[in-house]
């Protein structure tokens, strides 16, 4: 990937934030994913995401995998630091990264070979410590970079681009990661920006860890008649079971309420998540009720998505381990040495 | 082993004894109670424990060499055996030199398997003495193992205050516990005293003075290298649990939990992460070490070669990171509780591609202790994987050392981090750019400045960090870490050479084999020949290494694994002549001996000189 | 690189020449074309196609070599460069020897960044042509790059014929398809013959007779290997997606579906299992092999660091293995598309404790389907891993080589594995005892016999099988090892020797340099420098290997890796004075040419002389 | 660990079996684990159900991974062959041993560390390709033989022998595998023989994946007051929730049948599973029904026991990849080599 730098062209009429930045300067390097990539649609919303949010560019930790999905954290927020870590192992990283400095905002891209067939085991161990990380799979049921093998979320009878069908049964990362206990869970839909963007946003305030699994479709590989994960068959079978909307600390509610069932969460830093519309029945509140929903839906070949669940009150990592608040990385040396009058007295004991 | 039939008879602080038992039955703090008594006589001591991959019911044994003159390396013939276990008597009984004693529980008759007229038998009915002295079947278990304790005091001529000191400290506060525990002192001592000679030919004396041990202590490595990862300041730790490594990580949990609690609101200034495995141990500790903060992994073999995609993602992306190796017998899951330095050359070159890691060796714990700051600061200053390679002997054995100490005014070397102000000041910041002269150059933290911010890839880039496929870039980079990884040798601890006027040979170890080889050069001494001694502290080689090689035309290279592989690593990566370095190899799992160094060396000049001929 | 100035200007068969592109842009199907329209001429000739870790959009080459006496190495400098990619004008520019010309796409004038007034220019406006003759985008891409194949037809002498008659092989079905790209052709060729004097000075010549192609074929080594593990018998293969591997695999599927089928059922004679990971894969290589099946696994590098556990695990308890690492560049993720020889030491002693592997090296898809067979039979002989280190560049490029022929009296050599009838004679079975003169011991397979019954573990083990802690009992059964490792010496490859009457220099290279090499010699040859030729093809290294570095004063080794590592191999496994051996090293992830090694050798041998002096 | 050889002792009065074998020839070394491990007594319920299923001995292959728990296999049929592989990594060597010959029985062992730490990731992928073979979780709540850390199923709040309490949440094999598609899933309890045998044959004739999740204490680790994997903690919460038979083909059927539910399941080798008790609206054969259970009980600390699900309907992975009924390791070498006159006609597509 060569990094042609795209020309910053000034736009007076583009809207600041609270920040005074505008949109652009959560933008990254140009993409060399291939026209019309799921994935950069994903992209494109986590830049919006951020700017709505009013985030520090610098504050964030931007990590991936290996693939072109775990290629797009070079596409947003050039002024982040980030981490094309190896195939499959970007959860512990971030884990690392997290541990040293719990102040930074951390976002994981990752796609579905990374996350659920060499990273799945990282993966379910993330969800469990509830790291503080917004977790985000460019879900195309295929391994795009090394160019259309089928992947573990592929669904029985899913076409290859060569026409055969796969016979393995899918890893569905929602139902996986609700089995886990994870705290957020969502799915949504790369050409669904309306939906994305303010799921990618409460992921990013949730305290604990956010999955979001993005139906991302691969054009070159997984777009043709017979994929499950074309643009069309998504389309055709996305059911949006509750969607929500991100309204930040203090700003006022204007979102109508939808009638009867869950109605907002409050997040931990004050900002709620309103629920605008959810199904029948469904409370994304209820970690049984969704998991039922889900299994029930995935035979009927629908494809739910929307805040599938979310638990605002588990503690993370850090609430876990009982670490300090200031990050470890910026604890003084004084602090951290007892020094040698402590080892002295503490030698009484090896003799 | 010649040893054998030179063995003096009557000899003061200077012999060895073996305690055989099953494991799961309390024998450890037994046998800790008479090591560390011996020990605050002031008695040079050490103790190996040699016990089986397994929770209960094996044969474990705990082998204790007393010597006056500070020699603590293993010795393989013993003066006294305390034969517990019947399915070992026949090992065990072996492993007694002539004239040698056998001490047994007389409660049965001994088995046939003991058929050597040339030892003494010193027989005590300790299961019978249990059952009548003692209720619940564990205390019984229990007890019996105090009991022998109690009777090898007399035996050997422990000092009765001693012991009654440490078992006040360690069980002034259970009443009952101290007061069974005295009885069974008691009892075996009593019955010693009653029916043989006490105390034995060989036996001990109070010790002070120059070889002393007043001013030493007692401790193993994992405690003293998680100690020494405390004081240089590690803040996130990762692991996986591995035998021989565990203790490392329970210890630093344990010395932070005291030392590390924020006063006021009582939260931790630290964090601990057991990992699900090594791979994602290792990650993590990239991944604190990426964010700046100081951290660290302890593994074993196995763990090591999980690690191995992520060490070299360490060494390209250069970030640092600080592996210990607590070495165990290999190949695969081999023999978890036995000791070998086996993983020298998969840590010097691990990892696929084109790598090269810089690896400590300490030698005992006192140098576990001050390595571990080493580490921290040679994996900040260089930007890459530091590995300790230490073993199950140094790891988990007692060992007897000098009193640890802290220069209160070392202040970590982070290396070239820039800081907020320094990246606003400057006009642009490339991350690989600006090599000084060692090969390195400056990094950046997240979330520190805007202009910091850069993209970590083990993909192929530039020196501005942005991904090439361009040879002449790719090339720029990786040249860049060949002569960083030279620059290390500077700065990496010093070999331990002695030399001895007149000696011709030299011989060269690493870690653990330090006591023996040099126990084995002052045999040699006695027997005419004169050997110069090196120890490898650290890889790559500085320029005293190689000067030491190419002084000597002769040079035996005494190591713990059967491929010779810091025999390898000294031809690979110095310009000496091959066919000047001879091996002398243990690798059957147990800690080196003298003899080992002494027959290896024999045997090889005898041969030369029929090559001579 | 002196041959840019010495470069004769009328050449018949015998010039290079480069297309820059955009890849995603279907060009690969118009560069084969031409490449194979040559190829059918009989004109020796080789392609090199230098993509990018990239599925769209990102620069790609496309470097073909025709050379009448057969040289196939790649080269760098180009007679003709078709410069379809503004975006590496500069660069591709600047490979051109002087007089060279520049095919380009005048739709759009030049950009200044052709600076080169010594080289001719060829405009032709493709992109104007093909809006005007083509209606849907994707087509006018396409038939764009068709468009450049018609006129390089025209420009080089190309067999319209032949290029006929592959367009009618490949799309003779679909005819639009057909019609859509004959149109193509015509127009750049008209074009050309138009505007150009046609054919240029260098140019193509039908051949017949010794190096002509007709015995010949096209093919690249994954599929070369694929095929000859088939053929080898092989039932289970496992793997994970990586390049430059992938394509070994996919081609294993396809030549088991087209041969492996069963006639009457339709079911499959093997099954393929795309594993989780390369943990796993290597994991599923051990069980089938171990239940006596034929089971590979192909990977690169990565997947290497990630198997290092589980290969020491097949290498102490004895388990067949066949693993295929096509090389790419290192270290971590590296350049994924881009070729090196960078794993010899990895895989030479993968995985932590003491460890040693058989490794086979072949040099071109021919070898690459020999040495299959060859793998097969030494993991099963010699019960454990071995690696065939191929590399992209062999792996994922078509060479032309020899018809491949099959010994259809070759029968699987399956080692020492007892059958039932063996085992119910036999009053008992121990598994590694009854070691024979290779230090090979005999298995046996789960369900064939009650006494056939073992424990197979990666613990530490006695000769009989049963799990060991005794230091003897676990030595006898790795130094058995070392012999084993040695006795394969035999039975690997021998190594390719040439030698030059006269010559004193020796030159040692290993793999896909052999081409390269063999040039380069050809060419230091002419300039009076006369050197004699060794290429390694497997390790342990047999007799003759240091019998020919004894042989020679001075050796070059040539390798496509930074760090030396077969001569470093070469030194640690044989007993040749290092100080003999001198690299050279390209590893910036291109094929090796002919100039490396003559730049190469020349310079140091006048350092030499200036040493000398 | 030595391998005291136990004496065969010629017990006339043992039952024989079909084979005419006794109990004891299904035994296996002399076992070295704590006195009172739980590992032991699933030990003995696999040699029972071995003899009482008639299987040949050698026709067992028995695999494991490393732990106390992953050396049991040396402890049983001593006439099979036995493969102690690496921590983590029987699954895929499994994989492969069943790949190479479809024609055995396949048993692996392993431990909550070796399945859901390390190994996680191995056991989902096997669980996919619904892999024919019984797993065994030998289920204790920590890393036994690393002396007592906790594992990934140890639960919230459990406490360790030094009194520290867990803070992450579990994974429960059995809901984990139910999220990803198992067709045979329970859980039983090592002290529970009468519940555990039955279990156990019908996961050794099961066609697939059979996952069982064997409560099995760490009497030396994790068998104090405060563990949640204790013997008295299980026996106490220990609810079973659906009490299967094993009834082998063509054997009279005697247990009488639970009012109303499921009744019975018919094995693919004509053997049938008999539910002589199923909790008031369970269904063992539906899977929805047993996820919503198990997490519904989750939370109430009760340990629901029994065959929790079975599907026997679904393909195993060689029926999925195709292959040939004769095992792979069987086929002779002339059908695999197609022979130098196929070779000389395949190469006419490289020129
Ligand atoms: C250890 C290792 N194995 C294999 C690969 C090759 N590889 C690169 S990306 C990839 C899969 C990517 O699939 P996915 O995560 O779904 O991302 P996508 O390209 O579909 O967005 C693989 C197998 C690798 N880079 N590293
Ligand atoms: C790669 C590797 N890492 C770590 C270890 C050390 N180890 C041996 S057993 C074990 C855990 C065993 O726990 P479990 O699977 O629950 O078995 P249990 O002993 O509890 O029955 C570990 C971590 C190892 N053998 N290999
Ligand atoms: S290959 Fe697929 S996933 Fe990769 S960039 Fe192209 S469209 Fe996107
Ligand atoms: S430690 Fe625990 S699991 Fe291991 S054998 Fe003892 S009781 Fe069993
Ligand atoms: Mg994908
Ligand atoms: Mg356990």
């Amino acid at each position: 990937m060569t990094f042609i730098p795209k020309p910053r062209v000034v736009h007076p009429g583009l809207p600041k934030n609270k920040l005074g930045l505008t949109v652009r300067d959560y933008e990254g390097a140009m993409s060399t994913l291939c026209a019309g990539c799921g994935h950069d649609s994903v992209t494109a919303g986590i830049i919006q995401a951020f700017h709505e949010l009013d985030t520090e560019p610098h504050r964030v930790v931007k990590l991936s995998g290996i693939g072109c999905s775990s290629k797009t954290p070079t596409y947003f927020v050039n002024a982040a630091h980030g981490f094309n870590s190896a195939h499959g192992r970007m959860p512990s990283i971030a884990t690392g990264a997290n541990a040293a400095n719990r102040g930074l905002t951390y976002i994981g891209i990752s796609g579905d070979g990374d996350s659920l067939s060499i990273g799945l085991g990282q993966l379910c161990h993330a969800i469990r410590r509830n790291l503080n990380m917004l977790y985000v799979i460019e879900n195309n049921g295929v391994y795009g970079l090394t160019k259309g093998q089928f992947s573990a979320s592929a669904d029985v009878g899913t076409k290859s681009k060569k026409g055969e069908a796969n016979a393995y049964g899918p890893i569905d990362p929602a139902i996986l990661a609700l089995s886990l206990g994870a705290t957020f869970v969502a799915r949504s839909f790369s050409g669904d920006k309306q939906q994305l963007v303010p799921l990618l946003k409460a992921g990013l305030r949730h305290k604990g860890f956010a999955l979001i699994d993005v139906i991302s479709p691969c054009v070159t590989f997984n777009d043709h008649e017979g994929s499950t994960k074309s643009y069309k068959y998504t389309r055709d079978r996305n059911v949006e079971i509750s969607h929500a909307d991100f309204v930040p600390l203090a700003a006022e509610i204007t979102a109508e309420v939808h009638p009867g069932g869950a109605t907002a969460v409050t997040m931990h830093d004050g900002s709620t998540v309103r629920f605008t519309k959810v199904a029948e029945g469904y409370d994304p509140r209820s970690r049984d009720k969704a998991m039922a929903y889900l299994m029930d839906h995935q035979k009927s070949g629908q494809v739910p998505t929307g805040l599938l669940f979310v638990d605002e009150t588990a503690p993370e990592m850090h609430e876990i381990a009982g670490t300090i608040e200031q990050p470890l990385n910026q604890v003084p040396f004084e602090k951290l040495c007892p020094g040698n009058k402590a080892l002295a007295d503490l030698q009484e004991a090896f003799r | 082993m010649e040893h054998l039939d030179t063995a003096k008879v009557d000899r003061v602080n200077d012999f060895a004894f073996k305690i055989a038992n099953t494991n799961g039955t309390g024998s450890a703090s037994a046998n800790g109670l008479i090591m560390q008594a011996i020990f605050r006589m002031g008695v040079p001591v050490s103790g190996k424990n040699l016990f089986p991959s397994n929770i209960q019911g094996l044969p474990t044994w705990y082998e204790i060499r007393v010597n006056g003159d500070g020699h603590t390396a293993r010795t393989p013939v013993y003066d006294l055996m305390v034969a517990m276990n019947a399915e070992t008597y026949a090992r065990d009984i072996k492993e007694l030199r002539q004239g040698g004693y056998l001490l047994h529980d007389s409660t049965w008759p001994l088995s046939d398997a003991v058929q050597r007229p040339d030892i003494h038998l010193l027989g005590i009915p300790l299961a019978k003495m249990c059952r009548e002295n003692f209720e619940k079947p564990r205390e019984q278990v229990l007890m019996k193992n105090i009991m022998y304790a109690g009777a090898l005091a007399a035996l050997l001529d422990i000092d009765m205050k001693v012991i009654d000191g440490l078992l006040e400290e360690k069980y002034g506060a259970k009443k009952s516990m101290m007061a069974m525990n005295h009885k069974a002192i008691q009892l075996g001592y009593r019955h010693a005293k009653q029916h043989f000679q006490c105390p034995l030919p060989f036996h001990l004396k109070t010790m002070d003075g120059s070889h002393s041990t007043r001013d030493s202590i007692l401790i193993d490595g994992n405690t003293a290298l998680a100690l020494g990862c405390m004081f240089a300041g590690a803040t996130v730790a990762a692991w996986y649990p591995i035998t021989p490594s565990t203790s490392l990580m329970d210890a630093f949990r344990g010395f932070c939990a005291a030392h590390r609690r924020d006063p006021e609101t009582g939260k931790n200034n630290f964090c601990i992460l057991q990992a699900e495995d090594e791979l994602a141990a290792i990650g993590m500790v990239l991944g604190a070490n990426w964010s700046g903060a100081r951290a660290f992994t302890s593994t074993s073999g196995p763990g090591i070669s999980l690690m191995g995609e992520l060490i070299g993602l360490a060494y390209y992306a250069e970030i640092p990171a600080v592996i210990v190796d607590v070495q165990r017998t290999g190949p695969s899951t081999g023999m978890p509780t036995r000791t070998q330095q086996g993983d020298i050359l998969t840590c010097a070159y691990a990892s696929h591609g084109d790598t090269k890691h810089i690896l400590l060796f300490p030698a005992n714990p006192e140098e576990c202790f001050t390595m571990a700051p080493k580490a921290f600061d040679l994996a900040d200053r260089f930007q890459t994987p530091v590995f300790v390679l230490s073993d199950l002997d140094i790891g988990m054995n007692d060992w007897m050392c000098p009193r640890l100490k802290w220069d209160d005014t070392y202040r970590p070397d982070k290396g070239r981090v820039l800081s907020s102000a320094e990246l606003s000041a400057m006009e642009r910041f490339q991350r690989y750019s600006d090599s000084d002269a060692d090969g390195v150059t400056s990094r950046t933290l997240p979330g520190v400045h805007p202009k910091g911010a850069y993209f970590t890839r083990g993909s192929g880039h530039n020196k501005f960090g942005k991904y090439t496929e361009i040879p002449d870039e790719y090339q720029e980079v990786v040249d860049r870490l060949t002569h960083k990884h030279k620059s290390a040798a500077k700065h990496v601890p010093a070999p331990d050479i002695r030399t001895m006027p007149g000696a011709t040979i030299g011989i060269v170890t690493v870690g653990g084999c330090d006591q023996g080889v040099r126990e084995g050069i002052e045999l040699l001494a006695e027997q005419g020949i004169k050997a110069n001694f090196m120890r490898v502290r650290g890889f790559p080689f500085g320029g005293n290494v190689e000067e030491f090689l190419r002084a000597h035309e002769t040079i035996y290279v005494v190591e713990q694994n059967r491929d010779a592989q810091l025999r390898t690593l000294l031809v690979n990566e110095t310009g000496i002549d091959k066919a000047r370095l001879r091996s002398v190899l243990a690798y059957g799992g147990f800690p080196l001996s003298a003899h080992h160094v002494v027959d290896g060396v024999k045997r090889q000049l005898t041969q030369q000189m029929g090559e001579a001929l």
